[in-house]
């Protein structure tokens, strides 16, 4: 019954999680790359906050692998 | 653990204070804080005639500005100077000498280098600029018939005054018999270029009507003027070619000066720092009329061997006080990190956030214990787990003198182990290669067969529930601590906490039939009494970390899905080398693959562990912020 | 005093004279005190200025430094660039008891903000007001330079007048009156040698005349 | 385009600057050289070391911060090259180009030597040193224009467009005038848009205009001045008021008439003082509570949205005081003035 419709499905929640990562870390990035510069100290905080948003990327992925898992 | 800390006193005799500095120095084990906010009953403490560091910081500052100019050198390719062995074993005195004499050597011809240079720098800009305007112009002049003894004036007038044109032209043409050319053209779109020629016999006349008139003359430089345009431009060209070839002169000699001298200012800069660092220690010790006054906290095991040394060279002449302390003072104790061996590489995390205050609990052994659990849950593969463990060890090897390189590495090698168990555990050895060749099979614990792909629920609860368990022991450690700071409304709050997370759960189990529906009467009133604890505690901020702190339990299914990740790209690996007809390349591809997984194994599963700690777990209880323990001793410099 | 002829007509001459130094010395003597209270009003007034001439400097002493502590010592100076860097001042003469002073017409040289050279806009009004307070130390100075230059000239004035009283009544009227007492006494002197001469030449003629009578008689 | 990198850096720059208790425990150092070595603890070390070579005591210092607030504008402005929010950070730093050239002028106008005039330069403006260098080598004030026009310096049309006025009366005041009415029109022009960072930005370059008319307004009613010769300091664009309401203003005839005039206003806080303290304060008191006001206004967009640029210009500012207060510590530690009196000149935001 796996047709077209589950990869793109999947490939959607997927994509939806990676773009949102990629935003909001683009802008954690750019900030924490001038902290780190300011302020060297802080590396350690600054690479610990660059990884929050990876939970949504992590989501879209499990989402994503629920949908073809299940569906198989 | 951290260290137990004792504030001592030392007290001796003012005329023994270089000896005394001298066996605290060697001891290396004292964290100086400043003597003279103590006072004795009656006699105030005042600051120990120091070190005037007036000429050091002179000498430096000098020192820096010629480094700054010189261009650093490759440790290779310097010539070695004779004397930097002798530096370090120079005394103060000897050392300054040496420093002035090399900089009173150095330091003129550097400085009149770098200004002319600096000088070129500004008159290349300025050449830039008027070739700039030149060449705008000059293509207007081609027009226009230079004769000797002809003066050529360049006019720019904005173009809303382009009727003043009209008026000049005439007047112009009055003052200088009709002799004369005139021309004009847009410069750009505000202004208009007018160049006019003129016999140099009515110069001043048609200038000052020209400043009548208030139009803007161009001004170029005496000696590019009155030539034609184009001979200006050849001459700038030239002039710029000049300075080019003087700059590259310049930067050359101040090559050749570096290659000779640039270490040895490097080294006499290091070594003049670490006099200074030294005696800025100073100005932390006390005297009074006869006593010398030293003050500071100390590891409760060390104090023993610094009392006996100075028993030993003082006899009862030198007193060691063990102060009173307070609560309140204790938070200001430096925080000297006493952890077992397997906890200790992990002090690299709390460095790299925040040392604990004294008075905290340090989280440094439950990082030890979940730390690499995490990391072994997520990677969870034996083959992945013996390559994280070889790497490790390798890189420990060879970057023996990187302390923190040391560090990192011990973490993953301890962080290997659970991922070897945790691959037993799932049967995956290279994702399910060993599965597939049938060596190796998920176990099967507690009626469920581990195979990480399929067995996603079971994993995300397990997860969860390792989250519910990490984020109850971080509110209860926050109990510990706030009962420890007696923080009566904290302790309110963190059980409060604990009480709503715990009904909440409970509520939600029932509803799902895992927990009879007779106790939900129960939980509502449990769920009320945490909400109204939490408010007492926290106020409404309280009520919705409710909402933050389930939050933080379902993050830890990253955990799960991690894993996920990294078990489906093995699998894909496994499955491309399987499909592609050739084996070779197949194996090849397989072996990229499965590379890229193991760094980004080592990458992600760490950051997204630490997360869980420093996000999720301290936010429960840490505050930080402890001051660094920093002994005075050899230690320090 | 042997020029001095010692005749009668000479001691009335010095008797003139002596009158005509005393008449003098007492109208200087006037004067000199008319000019020591012209003197001390002044002075008065002085050294009350000079105070505030100390005052005034050490207000704008303080009005610059505030300025230079908020608005840079640089911008100070910049603004110190757009003033006008002289003053003018036209001087006059009057007279004090025959003495000619000094008297500055434009004593002041305080400018209103919009004639000190600088912008409003960019300028603080710190800058300003020590541009101010500076002014009014220079009027001040002013001022005092013609004060001084009064009091200077009155107290020569003063000493030269007392000199002059005290050489007429230490030197010339003691010498007159000298000078008259000596044609005095040398003329009473004369009077009574002539007296004494007269009755000698009386005693001799009538000496003869009894010798006569004498030898007539006998 | 946000800002987050350059924000993040200056946001590190903000943490390091001087809080008010390391301010207040400069205030009490005894004495110039314990300053010294009090601010060699602070961002400012590198600076002073540098500048104490060359000058010792108080015109190190002073030396030391204005390289530091020369050097600290550079570095974000390097941050910004090229970006779109470079040009609003120009609005803030040309301010010292207009210094600078006023500078210039005043000192070519009495023929003082180029090199007394360099001394008195700030490069933090706009113009290179190249272009500094090439004005102060100008014989005059006509040349300096030309050499302005030939470079395509904008600041060439209005100093041209007012030379004849200035030749006529050789009064310097029209050829500044000319250059600040420029500066502020020019300003207010680049923020018309109708973005929130514009319309903050506008709004901070109007309560400016403001403040600078109400200043030039008390000083010139204190001096009589005559209205219609008064006017043409007044700058148009301001918040609150208006050219007309401006020229009510200056024909009131005493400074208390102005301060009362202002109830209503944002800017009535000046008639608190005068109500506490009389009529006879100096302008200076006004001044200062008009700049403390403008620089609580300006410090205040450091906390504005975290990713404009509008966290820049607040720094800048907080930086400038932070520098202002800092000298004023050490001239009056130099002159011996009280600490009260020396907090009474600073501003803390």
């Amino acid at each position: 019954m796996t047709g077209w419709e589950v990869p793109i499905g999947a490939a959607i929640a997927f994509a939806g999680g990676a773009i949102a990562t990629g935003i909001a870390q683009s802008k954690i990035g750019a900030a924490g790359a001038g902290t780190v510069a300011e302020r060297p100290e802080s590396a350690g905080i600054v690479i610990v906050l660059e990884a929050i948003p990876e939970t949504l990327v992590i989501l879209g992925f499990v989402v994503a692998a629920m949908i073809i898992i299940m569906v198989e | 653990m951290l260290q137990k800390m004792k504030q001592v006193l030392v007290v001796g005799p003012k005329r023994d204070y270089q000896r005394i500095i001298d066996v605290l120095y060697q001891a290396g084990s004292l964290h100086l804080e400043d003597a003279k906010t103590e006072s004795f009953t009656q006699m105030p403490i005042g600051p120990l005639d120091s070190f005037n560091a007036d000429e050091v910081l002179s000498l430096l500052v000098r020192i820096k500005g010629q480094i700054q100019i010189l261009t650093p050198v490759d440790a290779k390719k310097q010539l070695k100077s004779p004397f930097i062995e002798k530096y370090a074993g120079l005394s103060y005195d000897e050392l300054k000498l040496t420093a002035t004499s090399l900089c009173d050597s150095l330091e003129e011809r550097l400085r009149s280098l770098e200004t002319r240079k600096g000088d070129l720098d500004v008159r290349y800009t300025t050449l830039l600029r008027y070739e700039k305007i030149i060449k705008k112009i000059s293509p207007l002049e081609q027009q226009l018939p230079i004769l000797e003894g002809f003066e050529v004036t360049i006019l720019i007038i904005q173009k809303e005054y382009e009727s003043v044109l009209e008026i000049i032209r005439p007047f112009i043409s009055e003052i200088t018999r009709n002799q004369f050319e005139f021309i004009s053209a847009d410069l750009d779109e505000k202004n208009i270029a007018v160049i006019t020629v003129f016999s140099k016999k009515y110069a001043s006349k048609v200038h000052d009507f020209l400043y009548s008139k208030n139009v803007n003359e161009v001004r170029i430089p005496q000696e590019y003027s009155n030539m034609p345009l184009d001979d200006a431009l050849t001459l700038i060209e030239a002039d710029k070619k000049a300075i080019t070839l003087e700059i590259s002169e310049i930067s050359e000699k101040i090559r050749e000066i570096s290659t000779r001298w640039y270490s040895d200012l490097i080294t006499l800069k290091t070594l003049l720092s670490d006099f200074l660092e030294e005696t800025s220690a100073y100005s932390n010790f006390g005297q009074t009329d006869y006593t010398f006054v030293v003050k500071g906290w100390i590891p409760k095991k060390s104090l023993p061997a610094i009392k006996k040394a100075l028993h030993v060279s003082f006899g009862d002449a030198v007193v060691v006080n063990e102060l009173e302390v307070e609560k309140e003072t204790e938070d200001s104790a430096p925080v000297y990190f006493d952890n077992p061996f397997w906890a200790k590489p992990f002090e690299f995390f709390m460095n790299l956030v925040q040392p604990p205050r004294y008075r905290e609990i340090d989280p440094t052994p439950i990082i030890a214990i979940f730390f690499p659990l995490f990391f072994g849950l997520i990677v969870g593969d034996i083959g992945y787990g013996l390559i994280i463990l070889i790497f490790s060890l390798v890189v420990r090897f060879h970057f023996k003198e990187i302390a923190w390189i040391q560090q990192m590495m011990a973490i993953l090698m301890i962080s290997s182990i659970p991922t070897i168990i945790f691959g037993y555990v799932f049967g995956e050895f290279f994702g399910d290669f060993a599965e597939h060749m049938g060596w190796l099979h998920p176990l099967t614990l507690f009626g469920v067969t581990w195979n990480r792909i399929e067995a996603i629920i079971p994993l995300l609860v397990l997860t969860i529930g390792i989250g519910v368990f990490h984020v109850y022991l971080g509110l209860s450690l926050g109990i510990y601590n706030a009962a420890r700071h007696h923080k009566k409304k904290h302790i309110v709050e963190k059980v409060g906490m604990l009480g709503a997370i715990s009904s909440i759960l409970l509520l939600v189990l029932s509803f799902a039939g895992h927990v009879p529906e007779s106790v939900q009467i129960f939980l509502f009133i449990l769920l009320l009494i945490s909400v109204i604890g939490l408010i007492y505690g926290g106020g409404s901020r309280g009520v919705i970390e409710i909402m933050g702190t389930i939050g933080n339990i379902m993050s830890y299914a990253r955990l799960m899905a991690i894993g996920l990740a990294s078990v489906i790209l093995a699998l894909v690996a496994n499955r491309l080398a399987h499909e592609i007809g050739i084996l070779i390349v197949g194996i090849i591809i397989a072996i990229l693959l499965h590379a890229l997984n193991i760094l980004l194994a080592m990458f992600s599963p760490s950051i997204h562990s630490l997360r869980l700690h420093v996000v999720e777990f301290f936010s429960k209880f840490y505050e930080g912020g402890g001051i660094p323990y920093r002994p005075f001793g050899k230690e320090r410099l | 005093m042997e020029q001095v002829h010692p005749t009668r007509m000479e001691l009335m001459k010095k008797r003139s004279q002596i009158l005509l130094a005393e008449q003098g010395r007492d109208l200087l003597k006037e004067k000199m005190e008319a000019l020591i209270q012209e003197f001390f009003k002044i002075m008065v007034n002085f050294s009350e200025s000079r105070e505030g001439l100390e005052q005034l400097a050490i207000e704008a002493d303080l009005a610059l430094l505030v300025a230079e502590a908020v608005d840079d010592p640089v911008a100070v100076k910049s603004a110190s660039y757009a003033t006008k860097r002289q003053i003018m001042v036209d001087i006059a003469g009057k007279n004090i008891m025959g003495v000619p002073v000094p008297v500055i017409q434009k004593k002041s040289v305080a400018l209103n903000v919009m004639e000190r050279g600088y912008g409003l806009i960019g300028t603080s009004s710190r800058i300003n007001e020590a541009a101010e307070k500076f002014e009014a130390e220079m009027d001040m100075i002013i001022r005092l330079a013609e004060t001084e230059t009064t009091l200077r000239r009155l107290g020569n004035e003063i000493q030269m007048n007392r000199r002059r009283v005290n050489a007429l009544d230490q030197i010339i009227i003691p010498e007159l009156k000298e000078q008259a007492k000596y044609i005095r006494f040398s003329i009473e002197e004369r009077e009574r040698e002539d007296l004494f001469r007269l009755k000698k030449v009386k005693k001799l003629i009538e000496r003869k005349k009894k010798k006569k009578l004498m030898a007539s008689v006998s | 385009m946000d800002n987050g990198y350059v924000n993040a850096r200056v946001k590190g720059m903000y943490s390091r600057l001087l809080d008010k208790g390391s301010l207040s425990n400069l205030i009490l150092k005894p004495d110039i050289s314990s300053l010294i070595t009090a601010l060699e603890d602070t961002p400012y070390r590198e600076d002073l070391e540098r500048a104490l070579v060359l000058k010792p005591g108080l015109s190190g210092i002073e030396e030391a911060l204005r390289q530091n607030f020369v050097r600290t504008i550079q570095k974000i402005k390097g941050f910004l090259e090229g970006e779109k929010s470079e040009r609003y950070i120009a609005i803030f730093s040309s301010r010292w180009d207009i210094h600078n050239l006023k500078t210039i002028l005043r000192g070519k106008r009495i023929y003082v030597p180029s090199g007394q005039i360099r001394e008195n330069l700030i490069p933090a403006g706009e113009f290179d040193e190249a272009l500094l260098s090439e004005l102060l080598k100008q014989p005059d004030i006509r040349s300096v224009i030309d050499l302005l026009a030939t470079f395509d310096v904008s600041y060439a049309a209005p100093l041209t467009e007012v030379f004849p006025e200035y030749t006529e009366k050789s009064d310097l005041i029209i050829l500044e005038n000319a250059l600040d009415r420029f500066y502020y029109e020019r300003v207010i022009g680049l923020v018309q848009g109708k973005s929130t960072e514009e319309q903050i930005i506008r709004q901070l370059v109007q309560t400016e205009i403001d403040l600078i008319n109400l200043k030039s307004i008390l000083m010139m009613v204190r001096d009589d001045i005559d209205p219609d010769d008064g006017e043409r300091i007044l700058l148009e664009g301001g918040r609150v008021f208006n050219l007309k309401k401006l020229r009510v203003m200056l024909k009131l005839g005493s400074v208390a008439g102005v301060i009362e005039s202002l109830e209503g206003t944002p800017y009535r806080f000046l008639e608190d003082l005068r109500s506490t303290e009389g009529d006879n304060l100096k302008i200076s008191a006004y001044q200062h509570l008009l700049d403390e006001y403008m620089i609580r206004h300006a410090v205040r967009l450091y906390r504005g949205d975290p990713l404009s640029v509008t966290v820049v210009i607040g720094f800048l500012w907080a930086k400038y005081t932070e520098i202002m207060n800092l000298r004023i510590i050490a001239r009056c530690k130099n002159a011996l003035i009280s600490p009260e009196e020396m907090e009474a000149e600073m501003v803390y935001v």
